[in-house]
């Protein structure tokens, strides 16, 4: 069983994804919260590699994992300036406490 | 002189009044004299009537028919081609109630010219009475029993306008209301019936229905229906007539002017229903007759006790012509079928004369009706004691008066019917109402115009009525003398008006459903012309005759009794009612209430309807609007819950599961909506649940 | 790379758009004093999209791979994918239109530039997810309108809300689309392939691994479901419809969740059916029920959008509820799996387009006069603002679905599609459904004409403009409503979806 | 157990005690020093993936452009003066169980499926065939990806820039 | 025949004239009323042109060439989707006996709600607008013979109303509008599900030859349409047929309005203005027992037998329940809704009868209880005017303040109550003739008649409450009606008692169409020629 295998990446990036949701849903903090998402990326990146590998899929793993980095950039700079800009209105980050709009 | 001019001048006849009132309704108002065109169209009308009749009796033994369709409806698979017929038909009974009708009216016109002056709606009056003719000629007029129907209820109708023309009073609104539906629920029976008869026959008209009895079509196949036809068909004249137990609105009736219960509620229209089952008798199974002659005999009884101990003088007399119409009805119900329409007429006249003398005495006594605060009016009104007199010597039988042979004839049938069948009961009934009949009559005439005057005030102010008034009761009282219809002053079999003017037509009904006495028996044709038609079959005949007598002896021993009694007890006051009205308190207040049906009626079905009415709305309003509201309510409540999806069954479902872990997480209190966090929470949930549900095994 | 001219070829109108968005953005830069030429530059350069797209005859696969047999691209264009174009451009064109009156706007005119942009990119990201046959170009196209959507709906930046709807949004979208990645992920380990033809074909061979297949399933459809705004994700709707400027809420209602059902319903078609036969059944393969998990997810969703609507009294709220029982009818269009469910969802969108812009509209202009959504601030405008009211009275009468108005078509067609489908329990769901949505569109109604004009009722006057523009969407939604051969047909011939058969 | 099999172990100990504390720790720099770890820890295992060039940009654009972001924003969003830089959790409960089922799902899946592995040769180096297929089958995604960070830049830039008031 | 197309014109004449009305200025209130009163004036002008052009013998029902002043032309016609078959929609209008009547009276009644409309003060311009929508609605309904055309009008009249009662009705008008709306709308959607499913088993051979799927009614009826496999075709051996019958007859009969689903009525009507009371009570109840003679008879015959008998237990329930509520209320005008509950009752009778007395009987009591409700609705809005309660306690002893206006409330109560020489004493007695000749259900109809005579207590009892006894003080002032109320009593009771005396005036119009009705659905008639174009 220590022999690894593509099971042990993949219960590593389930693990890992569970991490990231726990974190979104958990942290009050919105920063963090995108932590959380960055998370979730990373787990979905190495089930792409280790797919690729282990089922000799060829490269589209990779240029999978590629396109999901450049993205998770690209999400990232907007995420943040949108939580810049939370902060100017709200002078806090703290997702809970944005809750103006509700029933 | 041609069966078409008859017609015509019928149709005449018949529309004549319609357009008085017609034309009175719409330019009443404006030209107030108008009521001296009603008053001359009913003149015409009865002059018409007049030679109507003549020319009928005398020229044309055969009965005239005039029809056209009215409605046709095509060929349907379950009922063919149906056709309504409209249509007259003019035999000696119709010409001779136009007659009485036309007369009747025509009299009370005139009296209501003086009676009803200075009322405020005394046009609008006229024009109602138009009305009621008009209907009630076309009930003695049509051939077919769906204008029977019609004219029965518009009859209804004018008469619901008369009994309400004073409708400022409550009573009197009230009274007509009540006539209205008492009414509708004798013709809701009489409806039925004309549906059997319609469903089975296809056609209205009498003379067709009969014909097909005769071929033998029985309504259904079964004998039982012809029985219900007979009896819900009379059902309309119990209502109509005042038979028990729908007899009450007509005594409440009395709240109408007082001519107008001489002409519908005495004379006319009360007799519809005994004309309608003279119509119909034909087709009378045993049961339907015996039913039928169990109801007069009875209302016939009750109307009479009731009449004894009545104070308003009105009242005594409308009690008095519910139980005469009983008597009529019974008649009808025992086969003495001639009798019966006989004493229709003789009661027509002499009723009349009675009610239109009691409005002479109300009129004079500015409208006072108690018999208790009147009497001594004898010598300020002598005409009208005589001509009262005289009817109610009439009404009591005493001989020489048409009364006196009509009933006679009635008895004599009771009594043969009682022989032949065993049910002795009615001639029982009819020989005590005779006497009581007698006593109450001649009670109202004691303590009306005998004795002291007991209301000075009133009594001085009293006076004879004007001529337009006294000379209608001068002709009635005229008609009530036996001369009219026959020579002989103690039996009318031999007279004009039962001879040759009035016959008994025969049972068409299956010979089984009949009474084993009026199945004539082929042996007994030959004899029938020497006994004329009286009653329809030689062994009735034959038993009649061996009644005669009986019937005239003991009708003369209780009416002389009951005058005797009467005397008795208020002329020389020998005995002193008052003192025996404590002495059977019970038997005096159930006949001074009347039996106590308006209460027991009130009680049961009329509050009962309402409550059901009452009980129904709320059912309406709580339960089945309720159900609608209820699932509008629960529509708004789920969408409540919904509407509170995000927070509560969001955090519901996270409490629960926290409680059910068994932790008390105070963070999960601060879970709120618009938090996109829960949201998330959410959808993760989601997934799970997705993937619970719909995973592939 | 003998096929990338053709390839360019069948991608016209997203060339045309990519430049016309360069274009805009060098503009903007040019001109960053008076920016008044560059919301026409926008509307010039999708009107020339909407000619590409109208005008391109052709259909097939761009950019075949070499892996694929180079048969297969990643990118269909079809008539199907032209059909939503239509929509995305006309909704796009309308949006503009919008903008032009919209205070909201007209507030922030120094950064109107980026506004365009964003827009564009918006409909770049939905041109693709229309077209795409790849699940990972899908991912990428849905994450390049979310990230612009993201940012507009906080674009504004006038009031609080604005900032609240976008970070909502922002996180709510990335959770979605990072389990919807997570689901192709697995998908790609299961197939070796994120083409859903690949895909298709080795579905079609039995395979044991149903219950991963079922979680990817699920996962991917969290993706796609947020992105329509189904039950249960939908959750951010509401809030960022309020929060957002009222043109992205219109847009977001109709444009973005267009591409959303294109992209489900080709993902669906493509990949999970085996084939569809000739009345145009489509039958499913058997490895997933997708039938159950949308019968239940639709009648889910109509039920909760309707119920809780009918609480709302933020107009722009109650629209966002409504929107999302939308969802839940056209979803039963794609349920009945056949080319009449199909038919009825083109129908219906087209007419929905047109209703729900309609709707916005005229909050949108009460909103400028008023400066509010409530419900209670229509009270007896139909008195002071005749054509507005009745237009807003047509729109929701269409809404609701009753004739003689587009919206009764479109039901129409879906409940034809239910009735051939046999599914009548379904169809009566429905039909109560409408009954009870009625309740709430008519509620507007109340306000606006049994209720009695106060002194805060404010007399809202379009200019010759807008008026053009609310006529613009009303004399369709009733021209429609009567006469619906040429829409019916449109549609008829927009239902090839280009597949391997 | 051989070198590989002890350098995933490590990887994967390193990614998810570090991401493990990213999501727990109540400060936030702290927090984002975690991250770091992870994104090493994921870029460890890339290598073990044989995706040398994904390694490297994992480790280029998260950890030197998306963490620093990150960190910018941390800063950015608190006040410097404010030492406790501390930040709270909520919904510790329901996340539990939810990921908690969601994990136990996902692990069981992954272990349970029978995926379709394949002995194949693993080259040398991945960078000449991705840049290959970067200009030929994914072409489009790459000019698409253009437009997504020209998209991102506008919209950052927008949204995040001081308002002229 | 007539060369125009005479009725488009007649329904979409108030469509025209709503627009005319939109482009009066609303400061000109008069000139809009007299131009509604001139386009519902035209209507009549146009009915009475119909019937002096009216073939008396032409059948219709399922007839398509002996359908009268028929207008067919393609409407909708869409080919080449396989898998639904070809669609077409016809524009197709046409009348027969059945609807004729209908025709009539809708122009009728709306002509004199158009008078009765007078005392409106409040947005005239909408006011009037939305009225002449409505007749166009109506009147569609009326003479559309294209399932899709009807529905379309059908549900075309539901908003007008809304806004009618809504806008210009009592206290709690909002809640009986909406009331109205939702309860008919829940009603639509079931004839909207049986609509397409009928749509779907019916295929219509076209002049090529090709078989299209279609909305047209009168092929829906001719089983030779009925395709194999759709899903209510008469192949079909599920019990499917049988629940569209039920959906689609509960649609109806929500309008007409049938026990349990007549609550929407009291309170629509009590709250609705005067005139629009006249319509809902004359017209639009009507169109629930016309559809279900229009459309579920002949379409559903074998289903329609087997359910006679429940039809007619509705109906005495109708006419016993909807009495005996009605002699309970207090207010005048819940009143006569509640006796129009009874009096529909009647119609339902007489269409369960399945004769050609009852069926005949059943559509001129449509007719009939359409005048006369629409008087009894005037005569509460009269007093109420005047008054401003509708109190049955209220009031008392007003026939001596007013005694034209009693004298028309007699005509009306009576008309009501079935008296003879009232055309509503023909109806019900041909609806009895023809129930009680049916042996299933003749126990029920015995317990109908009890019907009239409740109808006579609540009847009389509310004519003395109101009209007899003292006169109550607080009213002295009072007027009596006026020129223009006159000019709606006076017509109205013209029609009421011409009728009841001469009642093949209208018997004759419906007759031959109800013949071939009921023997169609008696199954008399075995086979259906196929109608051609």
């Amino acid at each position: 069983m220590f022999q690894v295998t593509l099971q042990h990446f993949l219960v590593l990036s389930a693990i890992l994804f569970s991490l990231g949701v726990y974190g979104i849903v958990t942290r009050k903090n919105a920063v963090m919260v995108l932590m959380g998402i960055e998370l979730i990326l990373n787990a979905a990146n190495i089930n792409f590699v280790a797919f690729a590998k282990f089922g000799n899929f060829g490269f589209g793993g990779q240029m999978y994992a590629l396109f999901v980095i450049v993205l998770a950039a690209a999400e990232a700079a907007i995420a943040l300036a949108i939580v810049l800009n939370i902060y100017k209105t709200f002078t806090n980050v703290n997702i809970d406490e944005i809750d103006n709009l509700k029933e | 002189m041609s069966e078409s001019l008859l017609v015509n001048l019928s149709i005449a006849i018949l529309f004549l009044p319609l357009l008085g009132f017609a034309t009175v309704v719409i330019w009443g108002k404006r030209f107030p004299k108008l009521y001296l065109l009603e008053v001359g169209i009913i003149t015409v009308a009865f002059l018409i009537s007049l030679f109507v009749m003549f020319a009928k009796l005398s020229y044309f033994p055969k009965d005239i028919i005039s029809e056209f369709t009215w409605i046709t409806l095509g060929n349907a698979p379950n009922d063919g081609v149906i056709n309504i017929d409209l249509g007259i038909k003019i035999d000696n009974l119709t010409v001779l109630m136009l007659f009485v009708v036309n007369l009747i009216s025509m009299l009370v016109h005139y009296f209501s010219v003086e009676y009803m002056h200075g009322d405020k709606r005394y046009t609008r009056y006229f024009s109602y009475l138009g009305l009621f003719t008009f209907s009630m000629l076309g009930i003695v007029l049509t051939h077919n029993i769906l204008m029977m129907y019609i004219f029965w209820e518009l009859v209804g109708v004018s008469s619901y306008l008369l009994i309400g023309f004073w409708f400022e009073k409550k009573s009197a609104a009230d009274a007509s209301k009540k006539a209205f539906i008492v009414n509708r629920i004798g013709d809701i029976g009489m409806f039925i019936g004309i549906l059997i008869l319609f469903t089975n026959y296809h056609t209205f008209t009498f003379d067709t229905i009969f014909e097909q009895i005769k071929n033998g079509v029985i309504p259904f196949g079964n004998n039982a229906w012809l029985t219900a036809a007979g009896i819900l068909i009379f059902m309309g004249a119990v209502g109509k007539s005042a038979q028990f137990p729908l007899h009450v609105w007509l005594p409440d009736a009395m709240e109408g002017p007082t001519p107008v219960s001489a002409l519908i509620h005495a004379a006319t229209m009360v007799a519809a229903g005994v004309y309608l089952v003279t119509r119909i008798f034909v087709l009378l199974t045993a049961d339907a007759m015996l039913v039928i002659a169990v109801v007069g005999a009875f209302t016939a009884f009750v109307a009479a006790t009731i009449a004894i101990t009545q104070n308003d003088i009105k009242k005594v007399l409308a009690y008095s012509t519910v139980s005469q119409l009983g008597y009529m009805i019974m008649s009808l119900g025992v086969g003495a079928y001639a009798f019966a329409f006989f004493h229709l007429v003789t009661h027509a006249f002499f009723k009349a004369c009675l009610f239109l003398g009691s409005g002479s005495v109300i009129h004079a006594m500015h409208h006072e009706q108690d018999i208790r605060k009147m009497g001594g009016l004898k010598k300020k009104m002598p005409l009208t004691y005589a001509t009262f007199l005289i009817s109610t010597l009439a009404i009591s039988g005493v001989p020489l008066t048409s009364g006196f042979l009509s009933k006679d004839g009635i008895l004599a049938g009771t009594l043969a019917f009682g022989k032949l069948t065993g049910h002795w009961l009615i001639p029982i009934l009819a020989f005590t109402v005779a006497g009581l009949t007698a006593f109450y009559m001649f009670r109202l005439v004691i303590l009306t115009f005998h004795g002291e005057a007991r209301d000075h005030h009133k009594f001085d102010h009293a006076h004879e009525s004007p001529k337009l008034m006294v000379t209608p009761l001068i002709i009635l009282a005229a008609l009530s003398i036996f001369i009219w219809y026959t020579p002989n002053p103690i039996g009318a079999d031999n007279g004009w008006f039962l001879k040759s003017w009035v016959k008994t037509p025969h049972q068409v009904t299956p010979d089984e459903t009949r009474f084993s006495f009026m199945v004539e028996k082929q042996n007994h044709e030959v004899s029938k012309e020497e006994h004329g038609e009286i009653v329809n079959s030689l062994e009735y005949t034959e038993t009649m005759h061996w009644a005669h007598y009986k019937a005239m002896f003991g009708s003369l021993a209780v009416a002389g009794l009951g005058i005797l009694l009467s005397f008795m007890f208020y002329q020389w006051k020998k005995i002193d009612a008052d003192n025996l009205a404590n002495k059977i308190k019970a038997l005096y207040n159930f006949s001074l209430n009347k039996w106590y049906l308006d209460e027991l009626y009130d009680a049961t079905a009329v509050s009962g309807t309402l409550n059901t009415g009452k009980g129904l709305s709320w059912f309406d309003q709580k339960i089945v609007d309720g159900a609608v509201n209820g699932s509008a309510w629960l529509t708004r409540f789920t969408s409540k819950l919904s509407g509170l999806f995000d927070t509560y069954v969001v955090d519901g479902l996270v409490n629960f599961s926290a409680l059910l872990s068994g932790f008390v997480g105070l963070n999960f209190r601060k879970l709120q909506t618009g938090k996109v966090q829960t949201y998330v929470v959410f959808v993760v949930f989601a997934v799970i649940i997705l993937l619970i549900f719909f995973k592939p095994f | 790379m003998a096929n990338l001219y053709q390839s360019l070829e069948l991608i016209r109108p997203e060339i045309v758009l990519s430049i016309a968005l360069v274009v805009l953005v060098i503009f903007d830069l040019i001109f960053h004093l008076d920016k008044k030429i560059v919301p026409y530059i926008a509307l010039a350069g999708i009107i020339l999209t909407g000619i590409f797209v109208l005008f391109n005859p052709q259909s097939g696969f761009a950019f075949q791979q070499s892996n694929l047999m180079g048969k297969i691209g990643i990118f269909a264009v079809d008539t199907f994918g032209n059909y939503f174009k239509i929509i995305i451009v006309i909704s796009s064109l309308l949006i503009i239109l919008y903008s032009f009156s919209s205070d909201e706007i007209n507030k922030i005119q120094d950064r109107i530039g980026e506004y365009y942009a964003l827009i564009y990119g918006m409909i770049l990201g939905m041109f693709f997810i229309i077209s795409a046959t790849d699940l990972i170009l899908i991912y990428l196209s849905l994450e390049l309108m979310s990230l612009s959507s993201y940012v507009l709906a906080g674009f504004t930046k006038l009031r609080d809300r604005n900032s609240e709807a976008a970070l909502k949004y922002l996180i709510y979208g990335s959770v979605s689309s990072g389990l919807m990645l997570y689901g192709i992920s697995l998908i790609y380990g299961l197939t070796g392939s994120t083409n859903l033809y690949i895909i298709n074909m080795i579905l079609q061979t039995p395979n044991a691994n149903q219950f991963t297949l079922a979680l990817a399933n699920v996962l991917i459809f969290a993706g796609i479901g947020y992105k329509i705004s189904s039950v249960p994700f939908h959750f951010w709707t509401p809030d960022v419809y309020e929060g957002a400027p009222i043109t992205i809420t219109t847009y977001l209602s109709v444009a973005s969740k267009a591409a959303g059902f294109a992209l489900l319903i080709r993902f669906i078609k493509t990949t999970f059916v085996g084939f569809s036969d000739s009345l145009g059944n489509w039958q499913l393969i058997s490895s997933f029920d997708w039938k159950s998990l949308l019968i239940a997810i639709s009648i889910l969703t109509m039920t909760l959008g309707n119920f809780t609507a009918l609480w709302q009294n933020n107009l722009k709220r109650l629209l966002a509820f409504s929107s999302i029982a939308h969802a839940g009818y056209l979803l039963l269009g794609i349920v009945v799996f056949s080319n009449g469910g199909l038919l009825a969802i083109l129908i219906y969108f087209f007419v929905y387009l047109l209703m729900n812009y309609g709707a916005f509209l005229i909050v949108m202009l009460i909103s400028n006069k008023t400066g509010s959504e409530n419900i209670d601030d229509y009270d007896g405008l139909g008195y002071t603002s005749p054509l507005l009211a009745v237009s807003l009275v047509i729109f929701l009468v269409s809404l609701a679905g009753l004739p003689p108005t587009a919206g009764f078509i479109g039901k129409l067609y879906l409940f034809i599609a239910l009735v051939d489908a046999k599914m009548i329990a379904v169809a009566i769901i429905a039909l109560l459904n409408t009954v009870v949505s009625l309740y709430y569109y008519v509620r507007i109604v109340k306000h606006m004409y049994l209720n009695k004009p106060t002194e805060k009722t404010l007399t809202v006057k379009p200019n010759l403009f807008n008026t053009l523009l609310v006529l613009v969407l009303v004399i369709p939604v009733l021209v429609f409503g009567i006469y619906f051969q040429p829409l019916v047909d449109w549609a008829k011939n927009s239902l090839t979806i280009l597949g391997l058969m | 157990m051989n070198y590989y099999d002890i350098l995933f172990y490590l990887f994967a100990i390193i990614t998810l005690v570090s991401a493990g504390f990213v999501v727990t720790t109540r400060n936030v720099i702290y927090s984002a020093f975690f991250l770091l770890f992870t994104f090493f820890g994921v870029a460890g295992i890339y290598v073990l993936l044989a995706a040398d060039f994904i390694a490297v940009v994992q480790i280029m654009v998260y950890v030197g452009g998306i963490l620093i972001l990150l960190l910018f924003g941390v800063m950015l969003t608190n006040k410097i003066t404010n030492v406790d830089i501390r930040t709270g959790t909520g919904n510790l409960l329901p996340a539990s169980i939810a990921v908690g089922l969601l994990m136990g799902a996902l692990v069981s899946v992954m272990i349970y499926t029978g995926w379709k592995v394949q002995p194949g040769e693993v080259p040398d180096t991945s960078i000449k065939q991705l840049g290959a297929l970067l200009i030929t089958d994914y072409l489009l995604i790459f000019e698409l990806l253009g437009i997504l960070l020209l998209i991102a830049l506008i919209g950052a830039a927008s949204i995040a820039r001081r308002d002229k008031e | 025949m007539i060369g125009f197309p005479i009725l488009s014109l007649i329904t979409f004449l108030p469509v025209i004239g709503m627009l005319l009305i939109l482009f009066i200025p609303k400061e000109q209130s008069k000139s809009i009323k007299y131009l509604t009163l001139a386009i519902t004036g035209i209507q009549v002008v146009l009915a009475v042109i119909l019937l002096a052009n009216y073939n008396y013998n032409a059948a219709g029902v399922y007839e398509e060439k002996s359908f009268q002043f028929i207008e067919k032309f393609r409407w909708i016609y869409i080919t080449g989707i396989s898998w639904l078959g070809n669609v077409k929609v016809d524009y197709f209008l046409g009348v027969d006996g059945l609807s004729m009547p209908m025709v009539i009276l809708t122009a009728i009644v709306s002509f004199i709600a158009t008078i009765s409309s007078w005392t409106i003060e409040k947005s005239v311009k909408g006011y009037f607008a939305l009225f002449l929508l409505l007749d166009t609605g109506m009147m569609g309904v009326f003479v559309a013979l294209d399932f899709f055309l009807f529905y379309i009008f059908w549900e075309l009249m539901l908003l007008p109303m809304y806004f009618l009662i809504g806008i210009w009705g009592g206290p709690r008008k909002e809640y009986a509008a909406i009331k109205f709306f939702i309860y008919t709308l829940f009603g639509s959607i079931f004839i909207l599900l049986a609509m397409i499913g009928l749509y779907f088993s019916t295929t219509e051979v076209l002049a090529d030859g090709t078989r299209v799927h279609t909305f047209n009614m009168l092929a829906m009826m001719n089983p030779a349409n009925s395709t194999p496999d759709g899903i209510l075709s008469l192949a079909n051996p599920n019990n499917l047929r049988f629940i569209a019958y039920i959906a689609m007859f509960a649609g109806f009969a929500i309008k007409i309005p049938m026990f349990p689903f007549h609550t929407w009525l009291p309170d629509a009507h009590v709250e609705a203005p005067t005139p629009i009371s006249v319509i809902l009570a004359g017209v639009l109840l009507k169109m629930g027992t016309y559809g279900i003679l229009r459309i579920n008879y002949p379409i559903f015959p074998e289903i329609t037998r087997q359910l006679m008998w429940w039809i007619a237990l509705f109906g005495m329930i109708n006419i016993i329940y909807g009495a005996l509520v009605a002699l309970a209320q207090k207010d005048f005008k819940k009143l006569i809704a509640y006796s129009s509950v009874s009096h529909m009752g009647y119609v339902l009778l007489g269409m369960a009868s399945l004769t050609t007395a009852g069926v005949n009987g059943a559509i001129f009591q449509m007719f009939n209880h359409g005048t006369i409700t629409a008087m009894l609705f005037l005569i509460v809005g009269v007093v109420y005017d005047r008054a401003h309660t509708r109190g049955l306690y209220d009031f008392g002893g007003l026939a001596a303040q007013m005694p034209v206006y009693t004298g028309f409330v007699t005509v009306a109560f009576f008309a009501a109550i079935g008296l003879p020489s009232m055309s509503g004493f023909i109806s019900e007695a041909l609806v009895f003739i023809g129930a009680f000749g049916v042996e299933s259900i003749r126990i029920l109809t015995m317990i109908s008649t009890l019907g009239i005579l409740l109808g006579a207590g609540y009847m009389l009892w509310t004519l003395q409450r109101i009209f007899f006894g003292p006169l109550n003080e607080k009213w002295n002032t009072l007027l009596d009606v006026d020129k223009r109320e006159l000019a709606m009593f006076i017509p109205l009771s013209i029609i009421i008692i011409f009728l009841g005396v001469y009642p093949s005036a209208m018997l004759d119009i419906m007759n031959t169409s109800v013949n071939t009705l009921v023997n169609f659905v008696s199954g008399n008639i075995n086979s259906i020629t196929q109608n051609g174009l």
